[in-house]
């Protein structure tokens, strides 16, 4: 098995998507000629052509546009937005046009395209660069959403996404791309939209994740006391539902371990179903891990207090076994 | 007169080829709006609805110059778009009154035309969203190695918008085969267009993105489809984007209940004096196509066929409870059912 | 006291905040020499100005914007977005550059804008004029956002949102501005944002809503075998745990009843928060009533089964009193 | 040369009417921009940083070319507008390194600079956003009865966004008193104009809201000034917008870690000819502002001061954390500490 960078399973997943399927395109700004900002889209333009792989003007509205136009008759359009932010100045393309597309047609048109977005904090590129805003697409009727955690589930959903006949957002987070680690590619490896993945198990907690947060709730269940299990959400919509009750009818507590604020994160939507699902057998509150209500901040320093790490989730968790009780964040002790 | 009793769209649109039949859907498309008003009146119709009567010249002079494979997109503004490019009244008139029988089943409603077998894509209801949507119709032209070309309709006031700035600085910088065609009616909604706009010919608006413009007569679909044809042909070239202005009014207010007691005393009949359909009627009896009077007759008829399509639709039922549920995502539509624009 | 229509309550809050304070400035398409599409401005061109009271061209981001470089500089706008979907060509000034004003210049500066917009469904107006849309806004750090639900609440919430100094989004369900009520005008009356009302008290279950949906609650409960709480939130962020703890902690049942699919409601976070907070306490799993995974259909019938009825929310909260399980949703049985 | 050690950003941006205070402030811009690339290798700076070097005249010219009560919004590209309009070195730097002593305190970074005192608004990370903010900043003048205006600086590759063109047109047809400057530096990230952009001239798009433009030697902060204080004066008198484009370069990649290898080779030495730096001291010899020989002395004090500056920065301290929930609404700020444009 080779080691490569997370940011290579997105070039190797975009590649063989482009082999596979001539209907495949890219577009986005200095994802060809350059490779794209993040390195993600190397060689792509020289492997596939410039009608393929497209430059485009910093006109997000036009480019998200395209995109729908040219899904609708045909195309596979895979869109890049640098930072998902960005998407803030055409969101309407995404959730009204492309969502809509089928519904309005009564089937007859569907706007198959994908959003591939980098995401997340961890890197001080301020607040304006740095949130996950799943919250903008989630449970929007029509559109699916998921977030990739390491270079195998990077290829999985990206292939998928692309294979998928309605609108996918792929958030990536961006902290990830230049991590590297162990893994073999299988060109004909997926994972299909919807389902979430037990990586690994325990007893006494499940804990539900995505995206970077993967790996934090990883290491805190390697330094914990409690025996914890970790489950890689991967989809946020529409969501595994099975997996998590299953899970936590075994373990008994659940934990969201979500990089959003409460008021916008998925986690609300998983509790409040869990909740329903199973009332009166769980043995602690389900609880909430989530960034505080505030912009990320730059310094390092700050940053790395604001997201949640191992040792923090290790100790949330600990306390909900132990006690059987929601532990307080940090924050509001610490104002 | 049988042509516009044709119940295929595709059928519909290659009639638009004789002279009388463009009259006859300028004729047509003036008799369903008129009757979208009295539905309105008698509560079939909910939501807003947006008339388009005094630019029936647009929509037969566009929709002759294209082919039934080109793409188009629109705005809520679409009856008469929709009507010229093929579909029929009885589609038309039920997606307006909610019914089965309508192009969305009822689903969408008076904002929300479509119409796949003659490359009209579901209209939108936000300003400026058909733009880009029709670049990448135009893209996926190319793509396939095909001269099809898009074309997209909007509004004097949508060129306000963002998306109308992106949108044709990118199809130009891509010299996408796109015909951008803005409909300059004076007005957005309430507002003339001096007043948001400060110039007065949104042709200029082309030199932005250094892509031809062309300022028409919109009134006269003889001239329409002049203009369109140019455009059409450079896009087909490979030659890139036009941008083209038509000067038209809409007789009737913004919507539905709009009175339109903002417009200058005189104006309305000002316009009234050019009247698209009189302009045709006139010119096809220089032609001998129509009879001297015929006019009267054509009119007669095709009220006729608009009141039995409006009979049929009253007729159609609504759309099942379960539709609701039936084409939100691949999962809920039972199987697949799209159409392949590149079958034919 | 005298009925009025809703929409003069729009109108009359908007005339006493600009006469009051000279700093108020009004921004939207056609809602100064117009009236307003929606009439709720009639009168306030003539009344202050074309300075104060300004039709803006079709460009939501120049006038979303304008208002957050007036906001900064001292003024107090007021923006009208005429359907909420519209917001989606420029929400990026609104919740990612008004929102982080105070914080990216350390609380030297603010932009104490307004957003109104109608909202929501029921009149036919289709798929993308029939939205809520309050989960593109809710849990952004520096955002408030609340919903209007009669004469009253109109006038009090705008009041405050108005006088707030952070932005705040007012949504304003569309389909009331045509009803009358009797309200008599107190121009010194304000509803606090962040406070919930309960506007009928009741000992089965408690019902949290807002916007239409709580003419449709206290339909329901007026019918229903079971005795009903029903909480109109008001703001939807920050939201009033406080009032709806302690209501759930009397009634022991909490339902949610939401203008939105599942994936997209504020019930997500409220079932969330309550289910820890109640944990062990609660006599029945809490219940969200929202609307199916769709987009709002057209057709009258349709629109009208899409959205809950009170007869339908009666069954549902009767369902889960006597028998203390979560009802299933009409949609699933019926697909 | 004791002005630039000023510790007053009002102070700083009013000593810029000095003729060698012109040429001493971009000389510290191009000395801060150095200082910040070698932060970064040493691994003060986090996420990405947009340095402006080649660019310094436009920003010594504009920001003496407006007051310090007028309003600027800018992008990420803002270090040198920033010192220019008077904000510190160490504020600056401070920023970028995350410190207290930044001028937000190490809570925005490098792409967020701000001051109130001069008119800053916090720079903006997303393209286009500025533009509209500074037409409310307008606005708000104008409302006040000042004779305030606002000026927004963006990129070329700006010039493509939506938010570009209703804010030009918005400005337009309001009257508002702004001035819009594209530093056209060739490239958008690492994209050249030409890829992007169908037209030479950013300038020409004026046209489409039938406003004034001027296109300008960016290089040269007097003729910078010039075409400043016409389009300033214009939009004083009421009579509104100017779309004013620089014509410059940056030397460095767009951001950071970019080597900038999309260049065509002798580019960059062309450009290195007409130095804005040195463009300015040779007029100032000639003048006999400046000593023949005089600007490495400049030079060399300049780099002390910005080393001293460096220095400070890296003896303050960061943020405390609870500083992470205290900006983020008036609940939790501790009371109403705005800035108020109008006390002054
Ligand atoms: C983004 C957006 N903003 C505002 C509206 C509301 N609106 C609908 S039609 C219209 C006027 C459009 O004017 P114009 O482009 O001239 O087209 P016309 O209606 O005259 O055909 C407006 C403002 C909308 N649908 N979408
Ligand atoms: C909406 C949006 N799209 C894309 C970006 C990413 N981006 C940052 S800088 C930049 C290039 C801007 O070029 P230009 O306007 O010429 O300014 P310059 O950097 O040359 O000063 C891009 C595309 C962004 N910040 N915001
Ligand atoms: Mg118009
Ligand atoms: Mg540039």
């Amino acid at each position: 098995m080779a080691k490569i960078w997370i940011r290579q399973a997105v070039l190797r997943a975009l590649d063989d998507a482009m082999k596979d399927d001539p209907t495949v395109i890219m577009m986005g700004e200095d994802i060809a000629a350059a490779g794209g900002p993040f390195k993600v889209t190397e060689g792509l333009l020289a492997a596939h052509g410039p009608d393929r792989v497209i430059d485009t003007p910093i006109s997000e509205m036009a480019f998200m546009g395209a995109a729908v136009g040219a899904a609708v008759c045909g195309m596979k359009p895979v869109v890049e937005m640098m930072f998902i932010e960005f998407i803030g100045v055409a969101l309407d393309q995404l959730t009204t046009q492309a969502a809509t597309m089928r519904y309005l047609s009564r089937g007859q048109l569907t706007a198959p395209l994908v959003v591939r977005a980098s995401a997340g904090a961890g890197q001080g590129f301020g607040c304006q660069h740095s949130q996950m805003l799943d919250h903008w697409f989630r449970g929007t009727p029509g559109l699916k959403v998921a977030v990739t955690s390491n270079a195998r589930t990077t290829y999985g959903l990206l292939r998928s996404a692309i294979e998928d006949p309605d609108p996918v957002v792929i958030l990536e987070p961006r902290i990830l791309y230049a991590e590297r680690e162990e893994y073999e590619f299988d060109s004909s490896y997926r994972i299909p939209l919807g389902k979430a993945e037990i990586v690994r198990a325990g007893t006494d907690a499940t804990i539900v994740t995505c995206g970077s947060m993967v790996r934090v709730a990883l290491a805190a269940a390697e330094s914990s006391k409690a025996n914890i299990e970790v489950i890689d959400l991967l989809t946020l919509w529409p969501w595994d539902r099975k997996t998590v009750a299953e899970s936590v009818g075994r373990t008994g507590r659940l934990v969201t371990l979500e990089e959003a604020p409460a008021g916008s994160g998925w986690g609300g939507d998983v509790v409040s179903h869990i909740a329903v699902e199973k009332f009166g057998s769980l043995k602690a509150p389900p609880h909430r891990i989530t960034l505080p209500d505030a912009p990320v901040p730059y310094n390092g320093t700050l940053e790395a207090r604001f997201l949640p790490s191992p040792a923090y989730v290790a100790e949330q968790v600990e306390a909900l076994v132990s006690t059987n009780k929601s532990p307080a964040p940090w924050w509001r002790t610490a104002a | 007169m049988t042509i516009s009793n044709s119940n295929s769209p595709i059928a519909r649109r290659e009639a638009l080829q004789d002279r009388l039949e463009q009259l006859t859907r300028m004729v047509e498309i003036r008799a369903v709006e008129e009757r979208i008003q009295k539905l309105f009146a008698e509560g079939h119709v909910r939501g807003s609805t947006h008339l388009a009567n005094g630019q029936e010249a647009v929509s037969v002079g566009i929709a002759r110059s294209i082919d039934p494979d080109d793409i188009v997109t629109c705005t809520y503004r679409g009856h008469g778009h929709a009507l010229a490019l093929g579909v029929t009244p009885a589609a038309v008139l039920g997606e307006i009154c909610g019914r089965v029988i309508g192009c969305a089943g009822g689903l969408g409603g008076s904002m929300h035309l479509v119409e796949p077998s003659v490359g009209l894509l579901p209209t939108a209801a936000i300003i400026g969203a058909g733009l880009p949507i029709a670049c990448g119709a135009a893209m996926a032209a190319r793509a396939r190695g095909n001269d099809r070309i898009a074309v997209s309709i909007f509004g004097d006031g949508s060129a306000n918008i963002g998306a109308f700035h992106e949108s044709l600085n990118f199809a130009a910088i891509r010299k996408l085969p796109v015909v951008f065609v803005c409909e300059n009616n004076l007005y957005g909604e309430y507002t003339r267009i001096q007043l948001s706009t400060p110039v007065e010919d949104i042709a200029v608006r082309a030199g932005s993105y250094n892509m031809p413009s062309d300022i028409v007569d919109g009134q006269d679909s003889d001239k329409v489809a002049e203009a369109m044809a140019k455009a059409v042909a450079r896009a087909r070239r490979g030659e890139g984007p036009t941008l083209v202005e038509m000067k038209t009014y809409r007789y009737s207010g913004h919507s539905r209940s709009d009175p339109a007691t903002y417009r200058p005393a005189g104006e309305l009949d000002a316009w009234l004096k050019r009247d698209p359909i009189d302009i045709l009627a006139n010119r096809l009896v220089g032609e001998n196509v129509l009879a001297e009077g015929g006019l009267d007759k054509l009119k007669a008829d095709v009220r006729d066929a608009v009141e039995a399509a409006t009979a049929e639709v009253l007729e159609s039922p609504g759309p099942a409870l379960d539709e609701i549920m039936s084409h939100v995502g691949a999962y809920s539509a039972g199987g697949d059912q799209r159409w392949n624009f590149w079958s034919k």
